[in-house]
């Protein structure tokens, strides 16, 4: 599998490493719900078949962080940003 | 030396030069070009070895990768290979093999006593037997078969050779060298694009070894050779050979071995023995050719029996044949023009028999003309011969015909080399047109071309081959102009396969594993029908040729029991590697000591010159304690480091904690999210211990954390957590607060920092300094820090402490490493300063109840270590919300204590689970663990840090420390986890 | 006590010749700039306005190198870089901050890493032992940069010029592991020390 | 037909023409008292002692391809009780307990071989928190012995002693643990279940839950509606997506990990050993195959597949630890896809849904876990509360903060 780390180019995935799916905004510490809104955040996932957005972080590169929309059925990459552009 | 089976002339073989190599210890010859499976031909070995199960005789199959029969132990010593197709051996000089699974020798196997219980060991028995008693299982019945099974013997000597890893790129990657595929990379190579061809062969060609075809009016290998000068001429071509292409993967990625010394008796000076490549590539043309079928009748495994595609190869390329009374039975037109070259070879042919009632005379008349017996519209029910083959038995028409030869060849169509179509799941297709499987949904990128794709016609190859390459290459962007299609015939291949054959002896679907017709047979009694069931129940497929010749035929013949088509069947799914690769050439350099690159301190040198011994932290190597002349026991060595600590000062290298820096208006706002206490009132120059939460609310790391600058700071970590931590502070900047402005770089690496501590720490350090900087309580009091330059090296100065002495940390860029540790000895040399290791450093952090790795074990809750209080209420910081879920903050939660033994001569052990005194030993009675523990040079007696259930509480009181795996169970007081200096009045001194 | 701190590079004794060859296929020095990572703070244009200001440097957008007047920008992510300058009087880091100001962090590295000059018609040969990235001329020219991995380490590697040579920096405590790594991959073709 | 050496004798002797389907293939009926979706080892165990264990027989077991075709069909086989944490032990020890009399029980030879499992430890350390697993799973009554390194090394003098960059330091053994056939272990559950009335209905993929108040009354399946007065859910690395077809999301993620099978050779390797310096593991089928693999590729899959730099990482692992099998050929490498959940520890409980139970979360341990998982999900579904052997898998755990986490990763599956 090749990432294209928007920064580096297309990568082999040996140098990246994910934290899994890409749960949400991390919610509102001072929300009457946060116990709640933060379990969801923490644990709950939709682990989709088929399209799912992730974090991948470009250890062996650039130190990036993205956010990769990847198939989960065939592994192909819809689409990859750089996660802090995304969240500005 | 006589080679009474090698023909006088013709074959694709260096007759000027002889290599000699030995089988079961007999010496034979061969010539450079031949394979070991032709060479044995040519010296009339045609009795390889013995079967799996059956123990049955058993000799060469085919001339290729799908060989089930001819396995051979390759080599000896600690370069042993068992399994080694000997079809697949490229001959080299004083090569050694020997057969297996036979003893004393191929034709006298005491084991083939076993096929007397044949109508025992049918598919499947073993999960009816074997279950009483239980107990017998693992004593008799599981080492008897564990004895029979498995076909060759490893070495159990360290594998000598060395192996590298490898990436190219290309444009356009062609597996396969046949018409198809040269052809193929002929047309994207004159584009310009990067073109890499990988051949699993020695030689370029494929089928045109073999095959005397004609290609623009002239002799075919003639034309390969005029097509691999050209290639080899255009700059961005790489011809691979020897290489097979195992795999594909994600993104255009695809495996290949390359056997560079594989074809020598030994690697040369600096060769490995093998290269794995990874090919990333744009497009791909598979043009891996197709496998000839074999046919299910009585006795098909005798040797002798050999596919016809085979048998063209050895006479035509090899100049050899397995006997010289030979006999077809074929299904198909090309199994006629196996006969036609079998002929002009000289060899005698005593029948062809054809299944099919229609032949075309073109086929035919060639060999009625020779004198050649033909047969329609008959079959060939059972082989008969022992140990190999002297007759066969033909039915026609009802009638039985007995012909005596000692060659039969099998011809009953191809099936196209689909497997690497299918490793990222495309399912393979039945063909009607063309009598099997072709590829069905393709990996992206890849097309089928020639023979893979079900085009078996020379000149469709090569057409296909030139089309491909070109439009290929063109979507690339690559250009040219199209190029005149080699010139060639397109010869007859016609085929109506037959699966099964009505027969008296054993007839085998999969030769290698023993699987027999009417093993297919039980399965579809027993219900085991879905393709993937057979392949389970029997074993059928999953030798070490991976069904390349009984896959098809296995599912024909449930197909055919169960009234399904070939399509409804399908096949069972291909995985990699398309041919067995070496565990050693994808592990690759990275073995032995260099399983995982060592990182050093810049100190390494010098704490080997002081007699360090290292041990292993992560990846580092540190100094565990070192070893002064007279010394005998590590003991000794720790305990001495520890008392000089206390008594005087001590010296330790931290370089390999983690350091990371952190710029910004918003550094100290960012600190305050990722840690739990506060560090934005920290003032400039000054230090503070700090505490991370993992989001979940359990502690992820700790250090300390200087403020450098209004905008700097340095963060430590600990040596472990280092990366992860690093890891997790960029996702918070990039993904949660990309809007703080914050800037951070590791710089681990980029500083060299010892710790001096003790009680004489400070003069060491004013010797050290002398007036370049003001150490003294006043002017640096306990957790200050200040950077100042050094001549013109820059240095940072920390008043922090681990080991809860009067103590420093000095740091100096690493590359005046080497030079500030021998700088800083000579300075302590007078207050009788010594180094000291991670033992004592551990010692004294124990002593000290501070906690570290073990308890840091992404279990623990801050308030489980007793650092509840540090949790800001004032704020907002990662994993505060979770913290707080009921069972985080269960007040039942084993919390941090200090334990000693009541008896003080005996010795802990971490890893010992606390029960009450008088409480047996059962879970329920679990009352925590023992985390660390140690020899306490300042207590006199082993002391521990542990978790006890309510332990804050329970000091004073006696508890078990019970260690039943190191029969242990000491009886140990509750005490404070700080064993020195509570009131920490030393830090300030 | 007038102790003086000595410099030790971090490839100090790590690298011997490998004659197999008369002309060997590649040559290796160690270089021992200073460095700095350099990691941008505010907009890019503000960063590229005082790189330019300051020092005279053109930035090149991309994984690229950026260089001028003896100063040496090498892109290693989106917002940062490793700056190197041969070791003078100046101190880098410091010339650094003072010249580009607000718009960026500068971390004093010049122990941080090695930096090795790797050169020669076989260096891509070797590279292609270790480094998962492309350096065919199509795809990685004079100017081109990137950070990736070789033989599992960490590694910043640019390109200098077509001979081609490369410079290699990795981090100082992987400097022992990287030079086994280029030693054997090297070997059959040859490695001169320079 | 009762299987033994005479019944295999007789029909020898009869051309082996009388055997009769392991299995009856059933056509689905229109209602039953329970479903049990997925047709792996959980789920058939769960059928056999439903019939067996509680006497509910009108069960039916929906399977969408053949039976077997998951991750039962795919693992490296290993059985084993040595775990850390009580909620844990407890579970997996009664599975260990069921393992040692299946064959017996259900008639079918499994060839459960307890081997011996070896967990290897390469510092003080790590000997540190093996002893704590020792002395727990000793607390619960388990074996578990701590053997140094001249222990292990009279055990297995293959191994890499004199040239390993994480020196063997010893190990922590396990003797009853080892192996047990993968394959045979759901042929003879659904033998064994289809004996006592469960049909088993392959190609039969479950699209959707019929709900009415809350409470489940049946499933959509592509063989059409069936009804069911209680639905279990045990479909492995496909958890969330048939849970999310009833509104359901959980704390798992499913990810792909590989396995690799070398070409048959002599007996070479006792036990299973596990490296405690990398990611590698392997025992040897009595076959002669090393079966053996590694970690995770560390991302979310349903391709059940993976890729080559996991692949050269296990093998990397392999040859650190015992350079003899450098010259071994892998023969075939693939992938299984698992649902590992947000602390590595399974889920046995009921849903939100009235009537809807669930079995999930088994990371790459749940075929040690067969029998256990069949015993104690049958419970939950026969008398709708948990077993005491599985009291600790509970669905609100993570919300609870109670978390059995062993490797102490945290919630991010694909660490653990
Ligand atoms: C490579 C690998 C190695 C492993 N090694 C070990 C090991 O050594 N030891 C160990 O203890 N565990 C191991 N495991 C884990 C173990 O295999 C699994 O945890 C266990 O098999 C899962 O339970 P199961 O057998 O019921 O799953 P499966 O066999 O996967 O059964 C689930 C079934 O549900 C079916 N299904 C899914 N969706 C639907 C639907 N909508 N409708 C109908 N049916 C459906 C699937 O087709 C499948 O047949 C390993 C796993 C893998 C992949
Ligand atoms: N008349 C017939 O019925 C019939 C049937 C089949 C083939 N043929 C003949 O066979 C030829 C087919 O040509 P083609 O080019 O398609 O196939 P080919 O068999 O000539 O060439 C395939 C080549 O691919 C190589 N190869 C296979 N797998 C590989 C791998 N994984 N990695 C690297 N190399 C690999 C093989 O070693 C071989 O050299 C034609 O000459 C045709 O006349 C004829
Ligand atoms: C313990 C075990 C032993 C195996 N032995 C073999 C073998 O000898 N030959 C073989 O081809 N496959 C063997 N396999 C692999 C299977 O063929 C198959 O690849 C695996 O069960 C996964 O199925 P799949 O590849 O169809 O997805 C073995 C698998 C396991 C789990
Ligand atoms: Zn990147």
């Amino acid at each position: 599998m090749r990432i294209p780390c928007p920064f580096c180019g297309p990568r082999d995935v040996s140098e990246f490493v994910t934290l899994g799916e890409a749960t949400g905004p991390r919610p509102d510490p001072a929300a009457p719900d946060a116990a709640e809104k933060f379990f969801a955040y923490a644990y709950l996932r939709s682990n989709p078949a088929g399209p799912s957005e992730e974090h991948w972080y470009h250890a062996l590169g650039c130190r990036s962080w993205l956010k990769v929309v990847r198939d989960t059925r065939t592994h192909e990459i819809e689409s990859a940003a750089l996660a802090r552009e995304g969240a500005r | 030396m006589s080679k009474p089976m090698r023909l006088s002339n013709g074959g694709l073989l260096d007759r000027r030069r002889e290599i000699t190599f030995t089988f079961d210890g007999k010496p034979y010859a061969g010539h450079p070009g031949d394979t070991l499976a032709s060479a044995l031909m040519a010296n009339g070995v045609n009795l390889v070895g013995r079967s799996f199960k059956y123990h049955r005789p058993r000799g060469i199959f085919t001339a290729g990768p799908e060989e089930p029969n001819a396995l051979v132990t390759l080599r000896n010593g600690s370069r042993r290979e068992p399994n080694t197709k000997a079809t697949t051996v490229e001959l080299f000089d004083r090569l050694v093999a020997t057969s297996q699974n036979c003893w004393p020798s191929p034709r006298l196997d005491v084991l083939s006593v076993n096929q007397l219980f044949a109508p025992l060991f049918v598919g499947g028995f073993y999960y009816k037997t074997f279950m009483w008693p239980a107990s017998f299982w693992e004593k008799v019945y599981e080492p008897a078969i564990r004895r029979a099974a498995g076909l060759g013997m490893v070495s159990r000597l360290p594998d000598p050779d060395h192996y590298e890893h490898a990436t190219a790129y290309c444009d356009v990657l062609v597996v396969g060298s046949g018409p198809a595929g040269l052809s193929a990379a002929l047309a994207a190579a004159r584009t310009g694009a990067r073109v890499i061809i990988c051949e699993e062969d020695f030689r370029l060609g494929g089928r045109l070894l073999s095959e005397p075809h004609e290609i623009d009016s002239m002799p075919a290998i003639d034309w390969v050779a005029r097509v691999e000068a050209e290639l080899t001429s255009l700059p961005e071509v790489r011809i691979f050979r020897r290489t097979s292409v195992f795999g594909v993967y994600d993104g255009g990625t695809y495996g290949a071995l390359e056997r560079v010394s594989d074809h020598l008796p030994q690697p040369g000076l600096h060769q490995p023995r093998q290269r794995l490549w990874q090919i990333v590539a744009r497009r791909t043309i598979n043009a891996m050719g197709a496998i000839e079928r074999p046919i299910v009748f009585g006795g098909n495994d005798k040797p002798g029996v050999i596919l016809a595609s085979a048998l063209r190869t050895y006479v035509n390329r090899f100049a050899t044949a397995p006997g010289r009374k030979i006999a077809f039975f074929v299904t198909s037109d090309d199994g006629w023009l196996t006969a036609q070259d079998v002929l002009k070879a000289g060899l005698p042919i005593e029948i062809v028999v054809d299944a099919r009632a229609h032949v075309a005379d073109a086929l035919t008349r060639p060999l009625s003309r020779a004198g050649v017996r033909v047969l329609l519209d008959a079959v060939v029910s059972d082989a008969h011969g022992r140990p190999g083959l002297k007759h066969i038995e033909v039915r026609k028409d009802d009638k039985i015909l007995q012909f005596e030869v000692d060659v039969l060849a099998v011809s009953n169509g191809y099936n196209p080399q689909v497997g690497l179509t299918t490793h990222l799941g495309g399912k393979p297709v039945w063909s009607e047109e063309c009598g099997a499987f072709v590829p069905g949904e393709l990996p992206p990128g890849m097309q089928s071309i020639g023979a893979a794709a079900g085009d078996f016609a020379l000149a469709a190859c090569l057409r296909a081959g030139m089309q491909a390459g070109r439009t290929l290459a063109s979507d690339l962007g690559f250009a040219s102009a199209p190029a005149a299609v080699p010139r060639a015939d397109d010869e007859p291949c016609a085929v109506s396969p037959v699966w099964y054959v009505e027969h008296r002896g054993k007839a085998f679907v999969d030769q290698q594993n023993d699987v027999t017709a009417k093993d297919v047979a039980i399965a579809n009694r027993e219900g085991f029908r879905a393709v993937e069931h057979l392949k389970r129940y029997t074993t059928l497929g999953m030798a070490t040729e991976q069904g390349k010749t009984s896959s098809v035929t296995g599912q024909a013949l449930m197909a055919h029991l169960t009234g399904r088509t070939m399509h409804q069947a399908g096949t069972t799914r291909f995985r990699p590697p398309h041919v067995p690769v070496a565990i050693g050439a994808f592990a690759g350099p990275h073995v032995g000591k260099h399983f995982k690159a060592t990182r050093y301190c810049a100190g390494h040198d010098w704490a080997l010159e002081n007699g360090a011994t290292m041990i292993e932290a992560g990846q580092w190597l540190r100094p565990r304690w070192f070893t002064k002349p007279g010394e005998t026991d590590w003991f000794e060595s720790v305990t001495r480091e520890v008392k000089t600590v206390r008594a005087a000062v001590g010296i330790c290298d931290v370089s390999s904690l983690g350091k990371i820096e952190i710029h910004g208006r918003d550094a100290g706002a960012f600190l305050d999210r990722v840690y739990v206490n506060m560090f934005s009132t920290l003032p400039v120059g000054k230090a503070r211990y700090g505490l991370m939460l993992r989001e979940d609310g359990i502690v992820l790391d700790d250090g300390t954390t200087a403020r450098l600058g209004p905008e700097q700071y340095v963060m430590s970590t600990t040596t472990g957590n280092a990366g992860k931590v690093m890891q997790h502070l960029e996702f918070c900047h990039q993904v949660l607060w990309p809007e703080l402005d914050v800037a951070m770089a590791s710089v681990t690496e980029q500083w060299t920092q010892y710790a001096v501590a003790g009680p004489k720490s400070r003069k060491v350090l004013e010797t050290l300094l002398g007036d370049r900087f003001d150490v003294s309580n006043e002017a640096f009091p306990f957790l200050a820090c200040a950077e100042f330059f050094w001549g013109d090296v820059p240095v940072r100065l920390y008043r922090i402490s681990f080991s809860g002495e009067l103590a420093y940390e000095i740091a100096v860029p690493a590359n005046y490493g080497d030079s500030l540790i021998r700088a800083l000895m000579r300075a302590g040399a007078e207050f009788g300063a010594v180094p000291y290791g991670s033992e004592a450093l551990g010692v004294l952090r124990i002593e000290k109840g501070h906690v570290s790795v073990p308890e840091l074990n992404g279990q623990t809750t801050a308030a489980d270590l007793g650092l509840g209080k540090m949790l800001s209420k004032k704020k907002d910081f990662i994993g505060r919300v979770l913290a707080e879920r009921p069972a985080l903050t269960d007040p039942d939660r084993p919390s941090l204590v200090g334990f000693k033994p009541v008896d003080p001569g005996q010795r802990l052990r971490s890893g010992a689970h606390f029960l009450a005194i008088e409480a047996a030993a059962t879970a329920e009675n679990d009352e925590g663990y023992m985390t660390s523990v140690t020899y306490s040079p300042h207590a006199g007696c082993w002391v521990g840090l542990g978790l006890l259930k309510h332990g804050a509480a329970r000091i004073g009181e006696y508890v078990r420390a019970y260690d039943p795996v190191r029969e242990g169970d000491v009886e140990v007081e509750v005490v404070s986890p700080i064993f020195v200096d509570p009131e920490g009045k030393w830090l300030h001194e | 006590m007038s102790e003086v701190l000595t410099f030790r590079s971090p490839c100090a004794g790590a690298l011997k010749d490998i004659g197999v060859a008369a002309t060997p296929g590649v040559s290796v020095r160690e270089r021992s700039p200073q460095i700095a990572t350099v990691i941008a703070r505010g907009a890019i244009a503000d960063f590229a306005a005082r790189l330019k200001a300051s020092f005279g440097v053109q930035w090149v957008e991309g994984s690229k190198v950026s260089s001028g007047g003896g100063l040496v920008l090498v892109a290693t992510g989106p917002r940062a870089w490793l700056a190197l300058r041969d070791a003078g009087s100046e101190n880098l880091a410091t010339s650094l901050g003072e010249g580009l100001g607000e718009t960026a962090a500068v971390i004093e590295q010049s122990s941080g890493y090695a930096v090795l000059r790797i050169a020669g018609e076989k260096a891509r040969a070797t590279f292609e032992k270790g480094l998962g990235i492309d350096l065919h001329p199509r795809a990685f020219a004079p100017g081109d940069a990137a950070s990736t991995s070789c033989a599992h380490l960490n590694v910043v590697i640019w390109q200098v010029d077509g001979a081609p040579t490369y410079d290699v920096a990795v981090p100082r405590s992987f400097a022992a592991a990287f030079c086994h790594w280029l030693m054997e991959s090297v070997a059959e073709f040859g490695l001169k020390v320079l | 037909m009762h299987y033994s050496f005479f019944s295999l004798l007789q029909n020898a002797l009869t051309g082996h023409r009388g055997w009769t389907p392991t299995w009856r293939d059933a056509e689905p009926k229109g209602a039953y008292d329970v479903i049990i979706i997925g047709a792996g080892g959980h789920g058939l165990a769960t059928a056999y002692y439903l019939a067996k264990e509680h006497g509910i027989r009108n069960v039916a077991v929906l399977e969408k391809g053949w039976l077997g075709s998951g991750n039962i069909g795919r693992n490296t086989t290993i059985i084993r009780s040595n775990y850390l944490l009580p909620g844990n032990i407890v579970f997996y020890e009664w599975s260990m307990k069921l393992w040692e009399r299946l064959e017996q029980d259900f008639n079918y030879n499994a060839m459960v071989s307890q081997r011996g499992v070896l967990n290897l430890y390469h510092s003080d350390g790590q000997r540190d928190v093996y002893a704590r697993r020792g002395n727990a799973m000793r607390l619960h009554g388990v074996d578990a012995d701590l053997l140094d390194r001249d222990q292990v090394r009279a055990m297995l003098p293959f191994l890499n002693f004199d040239d390993a960059r994480f020196p063997i330091h010893g190990g922590l053994l396990q003797k009853r643990g080892g192996t047990a056939r993968h394959d045979a272990v759901a042929w003879g559950y659904a033998r064994g279940a289809s004996d006592r009335g469960v049909d088993i209905v392959q190609n039969c993929e479950v699209t959707g839950f019929v709900i009415e108040n809350g409470r489940i009354t049946g499933v959509e399946t592509t063989r059409g509606k069936i009804l069911a007065k209680k639905v279990g859910l045990s479909v492995a690395g496909n958890s969330s997506r048939v849970a999310a077809l009833a509104g359901m999301r959980l704390p798992i993620e499913s990810h792909v990990i590989q396995a690799f099978v070398s070409e048959g050779v002599k007996p070479l390797i006792p036990n299973v050993i596990t490296f405690g310096a990398g990611h590698f593991y392997i025992s040897q089928s009595d076959k002669g195959g090393l079966v053996f693999g590694g970690d995770l590729d560390g991302y979310k899959s349903y391709a059940q597949r993976g890729n080559l730099p996991t692949v050269r990482d296990v093998c990397e692992g392999g040859v650190a630890l015992m350079p003899m099998i450098g010259r071994v050929r892998i023969l075939r490498n693939w992938g299984g896809i698992m649902d590992m959940s947000a602390d590595g520890s399974p889920i046995i409980d009921k849903t939100p849904v009235e009537g809807l139970y669930l079995n999930a979360g088994w990371n790459y341990g749940g075929f040690k876990a067969v029998p256990a998982a069949g015993w104690c999900f049958a419970h939950l579904n026969a008398r709708d509360e948990p077993h005491s052997a599985a009291a600790a898998f509970r669905l609100d755990r993570f919300a609870r903060g109670a978390v059995l986490d062993e490797k102490g990763q945290g919630p991010q599956p694909n660490l653990h």
